[in-house]
């Protein structure tokens, strides 16, 4: 059963990387307290369920769809509530970030309803996957866990190997500087928030899928354990947030499966984790912290 | 191929640049001396599209003022700033890449500059690896200039490049910056080591409380009094 | 006064000081000087206990300091300006200075909520030193000004402001001159001469070696994070392994400008 | 009292100072201080609960359990602000949201609050043996308010509130100044957890019911929102921004909005609410009240520039104002 | 009118005057959730609510005046409830009260509506301390441990279940019946297997349903609201686990079926309504449901209905005032709500029949019905 429980902790851990990974660009990297990704994720839900039920899109397409409208969504959030921040106290983008989500839960509360309701039908049958006699997992859950590994290897790839990957760290380091590089740092700060947003979508959409629910608010949760990845990985590391989700799940996992009565429940215990991580490496498990004076 | 004509920057209520008029012709290279808060910075900053002015700015015979900053450089300015900016968390290396940024260069390319400023500076060479945060003070300004040069510039403002620096990397970059005048690289130099900007420069500008007070050639002004007295350190 | 020996303190692999060995007599100018990256703002922090070293005891009028926290160590009297200034920008300048004479005050809260006549006094106080401090820098009537919006030079001034607000035994200036003209240089030089006249011991790192020849007692030179010279300006500056390490080859211009001082 | 004034009317009022409170506490820790937490609600959390199980458990005084409570909430919070003191000032907005869910969770799990049934038949406030009518409860929270802020004010203004404000900006600079940071980030979190305390305590005889969902995320959020909209830093600033954004919801009940379908009214509400913290963060980034500028000269908002020291400073990725 | 609607403000002696006519409309309060995490359930009761006192006014309201149903968000928030149900005593001099809300909400209001003389009806909320505020509050819905009692009857002694695995919501909810359901299972002779609590908002139970399957149990009792268990029928069925799936009113909505797909088949669950009863109050209540909103009423719609029927026949028999309604209130017998006869008990609890319901070919059926005290 332990094996049985650890796999479960690693998909689980896999869909906290797979909402993570859009996070570690705009938050890790940007350094931007992004309050809205939760949003985002539900977004993206709602486009690929609106792209089946009302435009009878194909699923790969409302897919695509989803990611395209999250993009979008990101980037009109970045320019409209963050933009005009800059140079403030990053609380302030905190505070504009949590309006946002606010705004745009209950507004997704009037146009789809404040109910839960089922994803639509995919095609693709729910089947089981046996690894052995005892250990087992659906097929959702692999095409999970591909994708967090897609998303992890596509943010590698355009951190460590493109020119933008290497402005965006500069433009959070020092916005000034960069532009004077050369740096558009507006147009570098948008493509991170189409990245790390149509990021955020994927996510949605298969979490969506796989539990086959999504409802206006379904964001909330999922966007502050994001943040606990971040964190715990420390900001900005691909190591870290592969780690930091794994360890979330792995924890939720293993207290659900093996401990009752606790005076905190599962949640809890994830931020306990973080906490006492963060006491013994202040700078989270991969994070350096480096200063000069 | 500069030419600032009335040049206006306010600071809310505080009028730091007045009505400065300043050129740079091709290959020169000029200075701008002034006192601490004379508004030397503040016009370099308008230059490069950092803050809101009034006036006019041309480079190669195009309005610049009111651009955004990228397109300013993409033009073909480099600035070294006051205060150095260097990127704390990248490294060296990566630094100086974030300096060719608006260059597009091929990657040999790109190496072989590298290769060059390395040259100029070897203690860069050493610490390619190193956060550009834990560099020292002195370290960190080479690695501002050696950035700025990445770009390959027509036009390169240094904003008080020897600030910080041991005399032995001063005459280095003052060297520097003659080697690459001998190149054709044209250069706006602020300095407060106004003899050793002046022993570099064509010409020179003596900006006071934001306002243009003597321009001349550099061998001219260096022998005036009131340049000697205030900026030479001239015994008085 | 103070006394260094043995101090190191490694980055990584990186050995940025190697076993220096200093000591500060009561009431002199020292100079510290070096190439870039040789130590010494490494060596400042650690006499401020921000860096604890990894090896090597300090003693600070007698008592061990290397392994206090810095803040008792200013309250011990032993203030410093940052190389890379640090002032609250947003706030005045007489509120910057202010924060300097935090150790040598004592009021808590209660006395603060109660409205004791103590609290007031010493309120009183400290606004007063301030501004006395400000004047002394030379930045009489800015008081109100936010740090900030200063020219790069007075906000150097504003440090030594802070620094010095409490009167501190040893004052530790981390290049301040930098970024000066000249005319300033001089206006600085007499400044720091006047604070060693009121009985206040100074360490200086600098690059201007016209400066420091000419206002130092005593000059100690790092290279590499290590020393490798202490004593007199004129007989350090003259030796070959400093002008090889830090003057570069003697130089008309060098000279001429070192000169002109 | 009652019979003058609409019990309702009061209410709002009631709830509206014991809002101020919390918020003057979380100004202290985030305007004042630099600490941001995103999980003050757990303090409030604490004094209510902490004078419920005093009053019904241990029969203690309403009045006195109220004061018992302030002082526990100090004492917890010290402890609780503990971590801040060690984590990177930019994840304490994560740590203290952390905090608050596992406080919030011990709430609803362990015997002592009741866990999920929460802590019922809370006495309530009398005077002379005559329970205090909403309009006496008023009057109890108003002074409770009063004496707040003139403590904060005080406090803020003194040598410790200097070194606070030091430590907001440059806790490097702070200790070599000779400011003892682990004992004013401690002070500060007990003084802003005891403010929340106090609220909470009053909040539990005001409820006579208390129970977890009270003290969860949304408030602290909350909370912040109100305190960063008023403005960082600034007393009128949290009172303002309370009521602002604690009366707007208010608004809605009283006034029936026509040609609106009012089955989404509260929904429209509540977007309503979301996009004035968008549009205040935007126009007026410092808040309602924040600082603008200082004295005389005006810092302009594109002042990194100015900055020497902004590598350095840009190496830590400081959470507190640039 | 009969001269018992004399004045619509009671309790409020000095605000009574000549302004209050007879045919001045009568306010009836309701709160609960419409914002924030519970609004379906909020929208849903108040919805219901208001359609009692549509058909009341249509069938004539009372003699003559119209009754107005006044609905206030309580955000899902305790202290909200208090504003809004003293907004509704203060302003709008409502002469009695549906609960709509959910639990803490409920009781923080349960306390001032006694202290207020105002009558409640609670519609669903189950914390067993609701209705000891006073003799002004009952409540329509059987109280948690009821169903928790049903259960392990019908469990143990129908389905002759021996090995009981159960999965509970970590609210009130969830911990009351839970609780009674394993005293009574223990005291028949069954054995809780597993128990673990989640989390409302829960979505991956991979990890609790391994260890309910290494618990080799017989039945599976999910005591929570239907979001949860679908996921979990589905996740169980994904496990392998082949336990007969056991569960309570919170499953009674016709999105259990729409999220649970066909995982949902052969679930049992206990409840108080089902729309398949004959009873033409439950049919004309059915249909009037599908021509308003669409769709069909759940188990909370009709709790809430019942409770807005209560007040409303209350309101007939004596009329508006609150000290008299609250008697006709307590003294309710037998009326026939659309969740079986309603009957208060001296603790101002209901004593109504505990229904069966079973899924079956995609469909609530019913099962049996079985009162319970
Ligand atoms: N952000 C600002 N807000 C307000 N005033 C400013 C600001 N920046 C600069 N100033 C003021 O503008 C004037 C010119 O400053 P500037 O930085 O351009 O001087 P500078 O010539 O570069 O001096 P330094 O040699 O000290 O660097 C000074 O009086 C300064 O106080
Ligand atoms: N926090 C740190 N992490 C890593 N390396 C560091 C750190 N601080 C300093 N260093 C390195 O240690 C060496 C000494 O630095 P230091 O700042 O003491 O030099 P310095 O003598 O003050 O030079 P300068 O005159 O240029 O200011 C440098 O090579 C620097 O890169
Ligand atoms: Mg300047
Ligand atoms: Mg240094």
């Amino acid at each position: 059963m332990l094996i049985q429980q650890l796999l479960n902790g690693v998909s689980l851990g896999f869909i906290y990387i797979l909402i993570a990974v859009g996070l570690t660009m705009v938050y890790g990297v940007l350094k931007l307290l992004h309050f809205a990704h939760g949003v985002i994720y539900m977004v993206g839900a709602f486009a690929a369920m609106a792209g089946m039920t009302y435009f009878h899109m194909y699923f790969a397409v409302a897919f695509l769809f989803a990611l395209a409208v999250s993009g979008a969504a990101g980037m009109a959030v970045e320019r409209i509530a963050y933009r005009p921040l800059r140079g403030v106290h990053p609380i302030t983008t905190l505070i504009s970030g949590i309006g946002v989500a606010i705004f745009l839960e209950n507004a997704f509360q009037v146009a789809f309803g404040s109910d839960t309701r089922a994803f639509p039908e995919t095609g693709i049958d729910v089947s089981i996957v046996r690894l052995s006699e005892s250990v087992s997992l659906t097929n959702t859950k692999l095409y999970i866990i591909t994708a967090g590994l897609a998303g992890i290897g596509l943010l590698y790839a355009f951190l460590k190997l493109t020119r933008l990957g290497l402005a965006i760290q500069a433009a959070a380091q020092d916005m000034r500087a960069a532009s004077l590089m050369g740096v558009n740092v507006n147009r570098v700060v948008s493509v991170t928030f189409f990245l790390g947003s149509a990021l955020a979508s994927a996510a949605g959409v298969l979490v969506a899928m796989n539990f086959n629910s999504l409802y206006p608010t379904m964001g909330a949760i999922p966007g502050l354990k994001a943040f606990c990845v971040v964190v715990l990985g420390g900001l900005g590391s691909i190591p870290g947030t592969i780690v930091g989700g794994l360890i979330l799940g792995i924890v939720e996992s293993l207290s659900d499966g093996f401990m009752t009565g606790m005076v905190v429940d599962k949640d809890a215990i994830a931020f306990l984790i973080l906490i006492v991580i963060l006491l013994i490496k202040p700078s989270g498990l991969f994070g350096k912290n480096i200063e000069k004076v | 191929m500069l030419h600032i004509r009335n040049l206006h920057v306010s600071y809310g209520s505080i009028h730091a640049v007045r009505d400065v008029s300043l050129t740079v012709e091709e290959g020169e290279v000029v200075t701008l001396i002034g006192s601490n808060g004379a508004g030397k910075t503040t016009t370099v900053n308008a230059i490069c599209g950092a803050l809101p002015a009034k006036g006019s700015i041309e480079y190669g015979g195009k309005p610049i003022l009111g651009l955004p900053t990228h397109r300013i450089v993409e033009a073909g300015i480099a600035m070294v700033a006051e205060g150095r900016r260097i990127f704390p968390k990248l490294t060296v290396e990566q630094n100086l890449r974030m300096g060719a940024f608006s260059r597009r260069a091929s990657r040999s390319e790109l190496a072989r500059d590298m290769e060059y400023v390395y040259g100029l500076f070897p203690r860069l060479a050493e610490r390619k690896r190193q956060m550009g945060g834990t560099m020292s003070g002195g370290e960190q300004q080479m690695l501002a200039i050696g950035r700025a040069l990445m770009a390959k510039p027509k036009l390169l403002i240094l904003d008080e490049p020897s600030m910080g620096l041991a005399p032995i990397v001063v005459r280095d970059i003052f060297d520097t910056i003659r080697t690459i005048r001998g190149q054709g690289l044209t250069t706006l130099l602020i300095e407060q080591n106004a003899a050793m900007a002046l022993s570099v420069a064509d010409r020179g500008y003596v900006l006071e409380h934001g306002e243009i007070v003597h321009h001349d050639t550099a061998e001219r002004l260096k022998s005036q009094d009131i340049v000697k007295k205030a900026y030479l350190g001239g015994s008085a | 006064m103070l006394k260094a020996d043995g101090v190191t303190k490694r980055f990584g692999g990186l050995t940025a000081v190697n076993g220096v060995g200093l000591e500060v007599r009561k009431g002199e100018i020292l100079g510290l000087i070096g190439p870039n990256g040789a130590g010494k703002t490494t060596f400042f922090n650690i006499l401020t206990g921000i860096y604890k070293p990894d090896g090597g005891t300090i003693s600070f009028d007698g008592r061990p300091i290397h392994a206090l926290p810095s803040f008792r160590i200013a309250r011990a009297g032993m203030m410093r300006t940052f190389q890379n200034i640090r002032l609250l920008k947003e706030e005045s300048v007489l509120d910057n200075v202010k924060v300097g004479l935090f150790g040598k005050t004592g009021s808590g809260l209660w006395a603060a909520i109660l409205g004791l006549r103590s609290a007031k006094r010493e309120e009183e106080e400290v606004t007063a030193r301030s501004l006395a401090t400000i004047e002394r820098v030379g930045l009489k009537g800015r008081e109100r000004e936010a740090a900030g919006s200063l020219s790069y030079g007075d906000q150097r001034r504003v440090e030594i402001a802070r620094a010095l607000a409490s009167d501190p035994k040893l004052l530790l200036l981390d290049e301040p001159t930098a970024g000066m003209n000249a005319a300033e240089v001089q206006e600085m030089t007499d400044l720091i001469r006047a604070i060693r006249g009121k009985g206040t011991t100074i360490v200086l790192i600098e690059h201007n070696v016209a400066m420091v020849t000419g206002l130092c007692d005593r000059v100690a030179v790092l290279v590499h994070g290590e020393k490798i010279a202490d004593g007199e300006p004129e007989s350090v500056i003259a030796k070959p392994e400093v002008v090889e390490a830090y003057l570069g080859k003697p130089d008309e211009e060098v000279i001429a400008v070192a000169a002109h001082s | 009292m009652d019979a003058f004034f609409n019990p309702y009317y009061v209410d709002i009022v009631v709830f509206l100072i014991i809002y101020m409170m919390l918020g003057l506490g979380l100004n202290l820790m985030t305007g004042y201080a630099g600490q941001v937490s995103l999980g003050h609600a757990a303090f409030f959390g604490i004094g209510a609960y902490s004078s419920a199980i005093l009053s019904t458990k241990a029969g203690i005084d309403p009045w006195i359990s109220m004061i018992l409570a302030v002082v526990l909430t100090f004492l917890f919070s010290a402890v609780l602000g503990l971590p801040s003191l060690r984590v990177r000032e930019d994840f304490l907005a994560i740590t203290t949201l952390g905090l608050g869910l596992i406080i919030q969770s011990f709430f609803k799990n362990a015997d002592i609050t009741g866990g999920a049934y929460g802590i019922d038949s809370i006495p309530p406030l009398s005077l002379f043996g005559t329970k205090l009518d909403n309009t006496g409860v008023l009057v109890v929270v108003a002074l409770a308010l009063l004496a707040s802020i003139y403590a904060l004010r005080k406090m803020t203004r003194s040598r410790i509130g200097r070194a606070w404000m030091v430590i907001r900006e440059d806790e490097t600079v702070a200790k070599a100044m000779g400011i003892h940071t682990t004992y004013c980030k401690v002070l500060v979190f007990a003084i802003g957890g005891a403010y929340a305390g106090a609220a909470g305590a009053l909040f539990a005889h005001k409820m006579s019911f208390i129970g977890a969902e009270s003290f969860g995320f949304t408030v602290s959020a909350t909370v912040l929102s109100m305190v960063v909209v008023g403005g960082l830093g600034s007393i009128r600033g949290t009172l303002f921004g309370v009521t602002l954004l604690y009366l707007l919801p208010e608004l809605f009940r009283l006034f029936k909005i026509d040609g609106v379908d009012m089955k989404y009214i509260d929904m429209y509400k509540m977007m309503l609410y979301g996009l004035l913290m968008v549009v205040v963060m935007r126009y007026r980034p410092k808040g309602i009240f924040g600082k603008t500028g200082m004295k005389t000269k005006s810092c302009r908002a594109a002042d990194e520039d100015r900055s020497a020291d902004r590598e350095t400073k840009g190496v830590k990725e400081r959470v507190d104002p640039a | 009118g009969s001269g018992a609607g004399g004045s619509a403000s009671p309790a409020s002696g000095k605000n009574e005057g000549a302004s209050a006519k007879p045919a001045e409309t009568i306010k009836i309060g309701w709160f609960g959730p419409l914002t924030g995490a519970t609004a379906t359930d909020g929208t849903h009761s108040r919805d219901a609510a208001l359609l009692a006192v549509e058909q009341f006014n249509k069938a004539g309201g009372l003699n003559g005046a119209k009754v107005e149903l006044v609905a206030e968000d309580d955000q899902g928030k305790p202290e909200e409830a208090l504003k809004a149900v003293q907004k509704l005593v203060s302003n709008d001099k409502v002469v009695a009260m549906v609960g709509g809300a959910y639990s803490g909400p409920t009781k923080t209001a349960a306390a001032k509506i006694q202290e207020l003389k105002v009558p409640m009806v609670i519609a669903y909320a189950v914390h067993p301390e609701a209705t000891k505020a006073g003799d002004y509050v009952n409540r329509v819905i059987y109280a948690g441990p009821i169903q928790g009692k049903a259960m392990a009857d019908y469990a143990v002694n129908d389905l002759k279940k021996k090995n009981v695995a159960v999965l509970y919501v970590d609210i009130d909810y969830g911990k009351t019946i839970y609780g009674a359901f394993k005293e009574e299972a223990e005291k028949l002779g069954a054995k809780v297997a597993i128990e673990r609590p989640f989390k409302m908002g829960d979505k991956d139970f991979s990890s609790i349903l391994t260890a309910v399957k290494a618990a080799n149990p017989d039945a599976l009792y999910v005591v929570g609201y239907y979001n949860e268990a679908a996921a979990i029928v589905k996740q169980a069925r994904e496990t392998g686990i082949q336990a007969q799936l056991l569960g309570v009113d919170g499953f009674d909505s016709p999105k259990y079926l729409e999220l649970g797909k066909t995982n949902t088949e052969g679930s049992t669950f206990t409840t108080s309504f089902y729309t398949s009863d004959t009873r033409p109050v439950v049919q004309s209540f059915v249909k009037a449901w599908q021509d308003k909103y669409k769709g069909e009423p759940d188990m909370l719609s009709s709790q809430s209905y019942d409770a807005a029927t209560v007040v409303l026949e209350a309101l007939k028999k004596v009329g508006a005032d609150r000290e008299k309604l609250k008697q006709a209130i307590n003294e309710t017998k037998e009326l026939d709500g659309t969740s079986g006869k309603i009957t208060f008990g001296k603790d101002h609890e209901v004593i109504k029949p505990v229904v069966f319901m079973t899924v079956k070919d995609g469909k609530f059926q019913f099962v049996k019905a079985k009162t319970y005290n």
